[in-house]
């Protein structure tokens, strides 16, 4: 049964907030305005208000208090509206959410999950356009989830929520309106990465808004008589490297796409594994496609240029192999 | 109470307003025909706020605004050429493309944004304030922002900083009663927000936000009070946008009897009704100038359309200064 | 006015805060010999007020501190040993040796810290407090921060969450006049901290943070009004720390007067010299109960000092839940 | 003429505040206290409450403050207290210090200057203890710094005031105590990294509180008979790559120490790098010797065990030669 990404991630909600009365959303424009991207349409009414929580503009008070409701025996999911207002809470994730149990000699959990939208592509320049995936990623204490599928965005908040443990769930803007089938069962886990396309000449490993791209580029690669296997993360914290390097072996060159700037990114954590793990496998230098360093522009061409595009990844490819 | 301004001055005041709508209700249709992308959150209905307020600074004054801001832009003298071209995201656009419809600068006018995340002005403000009042300079910084804003960390911070130190910034709420869809009620505790301000032991005003002429009286004092070096002040203007938040808003959290009611005090026809029944406007002179500005909206789409692209090739320009100490 | 409680309540008062004294005089001494390490906030002269509030509270009360909270675990009935051993970095320690001074966890009392970002308590309070609302449990939750924290946009936030949401939070804030060197007419613009709490729509109540009295009586009322779901309460407990910031703090930035002042107001003396008038004591209990502290203190450095370490391989354990979901 | 890192911090800026009337200093505690770690001792009674300005605790505000006095053409030196408390800044910093330039067509330039103290290794536990450093790496529109010599911390600072965009500077805790030796005239740049000892038989790649660890861990390698090179990065952002390949150019073996966690560490960044551009040179897998995946814990042991020490980094090396 086909939906959109937006779907998926409304009726994932909606069966979590069925299933067990500890579950709660909460977050700016979540109740009567039904969610920015339209996430929790109607939620207000079937709910209520206490279970279906507006907020003030407070995101390190919402965000905090969401930590504090877990704490107190609540499965609280919250929405930052976007990633790039999660650095006005990135102190109670950081410092409180991640560290908890851990400062506490193990004594409290927190099982909080934090949903947001993320990336770039739609024209929204630069304190608007964030791919911040890889501060998350580096961070302790936290698991990190990037569903780039309809059946991860429908099959990742059970696992999510079932954990005992903060989970982030990144939501890259430009999917919302991807049309998928979820699971059978609507399931997924929250551990693994997927390959998505097998092939033999070399491996493409990405996640969120860049995997339709990768893909793409896989598809224009074929079509020019490369086999790339595309690998989606899924999980950006703990990464499932044992997938990719299964792949690696195989095909002995690997290209990471990651909207995330290049210096610091995600893709160079995965480098950095490739490297240090993979080495003898590799055939040659391992490369990245990722987001120019420059804060992201307003005007479509500049943005479009600044992001990670098929084409680019089309080049790094026949680079890698010389073609 | 008659408007106590002279027909030239009383017209002008019309005439800003005129402009931002005319340009504004542009926008919307440029939006629909995909010239303008991203967000594009109108000030329709707001005009009076911000041409009440800038008739009361000078030329040194600083401005800082949200991403609601071509109101303020143009108000404050950004050539109108110089915003739509930045809608197109045209390098002769005000900030030459790359900020868009939420990130309007201007050096000559001392525009400091656009700024797209709420409250993220407020700090701005308070340190510009600083460095005129160290400086030596008798400089009033006027921070835009709107009720929702309050809520921040970042509000309450920049309150007690500016209060703290005595610092010459004006703040304006633009409290239009609704952070996209959420209601004032619903989003601060205290809705009498100038109790809230006045917390901070900050001097606060009220003021009709759809009526030009009780904001420019609030401001002119407002303003004087910061210009004269007793501290911050705190002003808020009661007001509301006609349109949805944003593009994608289908503002479904409002009445419409609501909106209509606010309508009927809108602040261009009430003051041109004003103006007329007082003998300084003719509806003659008000086709004119709205003639003019419609012109002017023209010229400036005209301008935007014909404006060249950046190059691509200079994509990672200005993201540092050029001649950096290395 | 008399002291409105029979003796052996009143005794209790005075014993608590007589083992928080002792405790802190003794971790002063073992920082000395680099027995506890990091850093460490004595919360001596402010005893009266963690002893005023906690006995307003009940068991199923949550507890929400700050870096300065060993008076707090150990009010709220964490064993002495197991603070002790936390500070000397064992594994018996209330948090595994993991926190240390400023991370004091208790589960079996419902303290969740013990939090070394200022101001970063506050939010979490407020969820507690949500939990408790939703799931039906009729539990206050109290949450302590100085005077420092109120200018952070987490303080903010937070007041305005729990009394919009009318929420079950007791904030109580210990106002001992500075944030380390930093004197409260220089952090605050409004420096009557009741009349900032009171913008939120909250009652607000001061106490003398030094009489253990007039807290208890204070915090009861408080307590009782956020039990009956009247929403939150900010109550101001205006106190004192005799000692510096930290072991680190030379304390150049108080006279040496003011602080003798204060001491002069002592919790522990003027309050056993009230119930000796009173009757209610004698030098005798005094000294016993004092010799109590003491032996309590002793034997509890004793258990640290005999605690095991944690050993090196288990350094990951506590970044997950086992059994976390795959 | 020899001096504490923390003496070389305070002469510099005092040097600065002396040199330039724009030049102000702000921050909690840098006033009536002398600053947290007593780098501005005096300094109060010398220019004043104006240029020596105590902040309430409010770390977005006056950050945000500092940007918008930059931008109203003072020279501000902010010191946030640690890194730690940083993350309530980082939205001023990323969205408006890092990005105002930019999205304003270049017609503002932030000439800010961030200090902040960063790093573990005093028993001050989770909260306490962040390296964050590859955060502010990722961001483009920012220099990010990491002076770890007496030297660096006396000559970085006028460079960074003179630089028209905003400049971080991360000075590691247990660095203050350092002793050391300015440069004659007290001038460095900031722009490449240094080569702190020569070998041949390995790169060692660090920066800023894991410096003496690296150097004490190359003095151990030499009697061993390991020849063991070191390179200090100095400035974080952007990399002075040239340096690096220049060395492994010679060694062909690479290991990088930095107290950042492992994932999504500024290690896996020069790590991707020496993979991308230097793949053919590197005679062995490259490593990386950083904290563990923990927040830090508080007891002794159990911290010295999170952190990079001279015996994990002679251990590193000892593997990588096969020895
Ligand atoms: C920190 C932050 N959080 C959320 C948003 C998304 N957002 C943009 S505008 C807005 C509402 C702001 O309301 P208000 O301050 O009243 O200004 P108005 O739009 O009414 O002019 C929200 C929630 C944002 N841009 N920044
Ligand atoms: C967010 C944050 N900023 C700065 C610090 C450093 N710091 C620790 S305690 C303190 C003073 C806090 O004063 P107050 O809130 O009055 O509590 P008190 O120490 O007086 O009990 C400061 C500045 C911190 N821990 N967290
Ligand atoms: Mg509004
Ligand atoms: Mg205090």
């Amino acid at each position: 049964m086909k939906m959109t990404y937006r779907e998926a991630v409304r009726q994932a909600m909606h069966e979590a907030l069925v299933a067990d009365p500890r579950v709660f959303l909460m977050g700016e424009d979540v109740g009567k305005y039904g969610g920015s991207y339209a996430c929790s349409l109607g939620f207000l009414e079937e709910f209520g208000p206490e279970r279906i929580r507006d907020t003030p503009l407070s995101e390190l008070g919402f965000v905090g208090a969401g930590i504090g409701a877990a704490l107190g025996g609540l499965r609280p999911i919250v929405e930052v509206m976007t990633v790039n207002f999660s650095l006005l809470a990135l102190d109670q994730i950081v410092n409180t959410a991640a560290t908890l149990r851990h400062m506490s000699g193990g004594q409290f959990s927190v099982p909080l999950v934090v949903r947001m939208a993320t990336g770039a592509g739609r024209q929204l320049a630069a304190q608007h356009s964030h791919s911040l995936e890889n501060w998350y990623a580096h961070i302790p204490g936290i698991k990190v989830l990037a569903p780039a599928t309809v059946a991860d965005a429908r099959g990742m908040l059970a696992p999510a929520l079932a954990d005992p443990d903060p989970v982030i769930i990144f939501e890259h803007a430009q999917l919302y309106n991807l049309e998928g089938e979820p699971a059978e069962d609507g399931h997924c886990d929250i551990a693994t990465a997927a390959l998505h396309r097998e092939g033999a000449d070399v491996s493409l490993v990405t996640y969120g808004g860049s995997l339709p791209k990768t893909l793409a580029a896989a598809g224009q690669l074929a079509a020019e008589g490369i086999a790339a296997e595309v690998i989606d993360l899924r999980v950006l914290r703990p990464l499932d490297m044992a997938t990719i390097f299964h792949s690696v072996r195989k095909t002995h060159k690997a290209v990471v796409v990651d909207e995330g700037w290049k210096s610091g990114s995600l893709a160079a954590e995965v480098l950095a594994r490739l490297a240090e793990e993979c080495f003898y496998e590799l055939d040659a230098p391992p490369a990245r496609v990722c987001s120019a360093e420059v804060p992201i522009p307003y005007a479509r061409h500049l943005e479009e240029a600044a992001l990670p595009q098929p084409a680019r990844i089309v080049a790094a490819v026949r680079r890698m192999l010389g073609k | 109470m008659t408007v106590p301004y002279d027909k030239p001055f009383a017209q002008k005041l019309l005439f800003d307003m005129l402009r931002i709508r005319r340009m504004e209700e542009k926008c919307a249709e440029l939006y629909g025909a995909q010239k303008i992308r991203g967000f594009l959150h109108l000030y329709i209905g707001e005009e009076a706020c911000v041409v009440g307020v800038l008739h009361a600074l000078a030329p040194e004054d600083n401005i800082v605004a949200t991403y609601r801001e071509h109101g303020h832009a143009l108000a404050r003298g950004v050539p109108m050429n110089a915003i739509m071209a930045e809608m197109f995201g045209k390098r002769s656009g005000c900030s030459g493309g790359r900020g868009g419809s939420m990130h309007l600068f201007d050096a000559a006018t001392r525009l400091y944004g656009g700024n797209a995340i709420v409250g993220g002005g407020l700090p701005l403000a308070v340190g510009l304030a600083l460095a005129d009042r160290m400086l030596g300079r008798r400089a009033v910084t006027a921070c835009f922002f709107g009720e929702g804003a309050m809520a921040e960390g970042a509000f309450h911070e920049s309150m007690n900083l500016a209060a703290l130190w005595r610092l010459p910034v004006l703040f304006c709420c633009e409290n239009n009663l609704y952070a996209m869809g959420t209601a004032l009620a619903r989003s601060e505790s205290q809705t009498d927000l100038c109790a809230k301000a006045a917390s901070y032991a900050m001097p606060t005003l009220k003021a009709d936000g759809m009526d030009v002429v009780a904001v420019h009286e609030a401001a002119k004092l407002a303003a004087g009070h910061v210009r004269d070096g007793l501290g911050p002040f705190f002003l808020e203007l009661q007001t509301y946008r006609y349109r949805a938040h944003s593009m994608f808003d289908p503002d479904l959290y409002r009445d419409k009897a609501e909106i209509e009611d606010w309508k009927a005090r809108g602040p261009l026809h009430t003051f041109s009704a004003r103006l007329k029944a007082e003998g300084k406007l003719t509806e003659e002179e008000f086709l004119a100038l709205d003639a003019r500005a419609e012109a002017e909206v023209q010229a400036a789409v005209d301008f935007a359309e014909a404006a060249e692209w950046e190059p691509v090739q200079d994509l990672l320009k200005d993201v540092h200064t050029p001649g950096a100490a290395p």
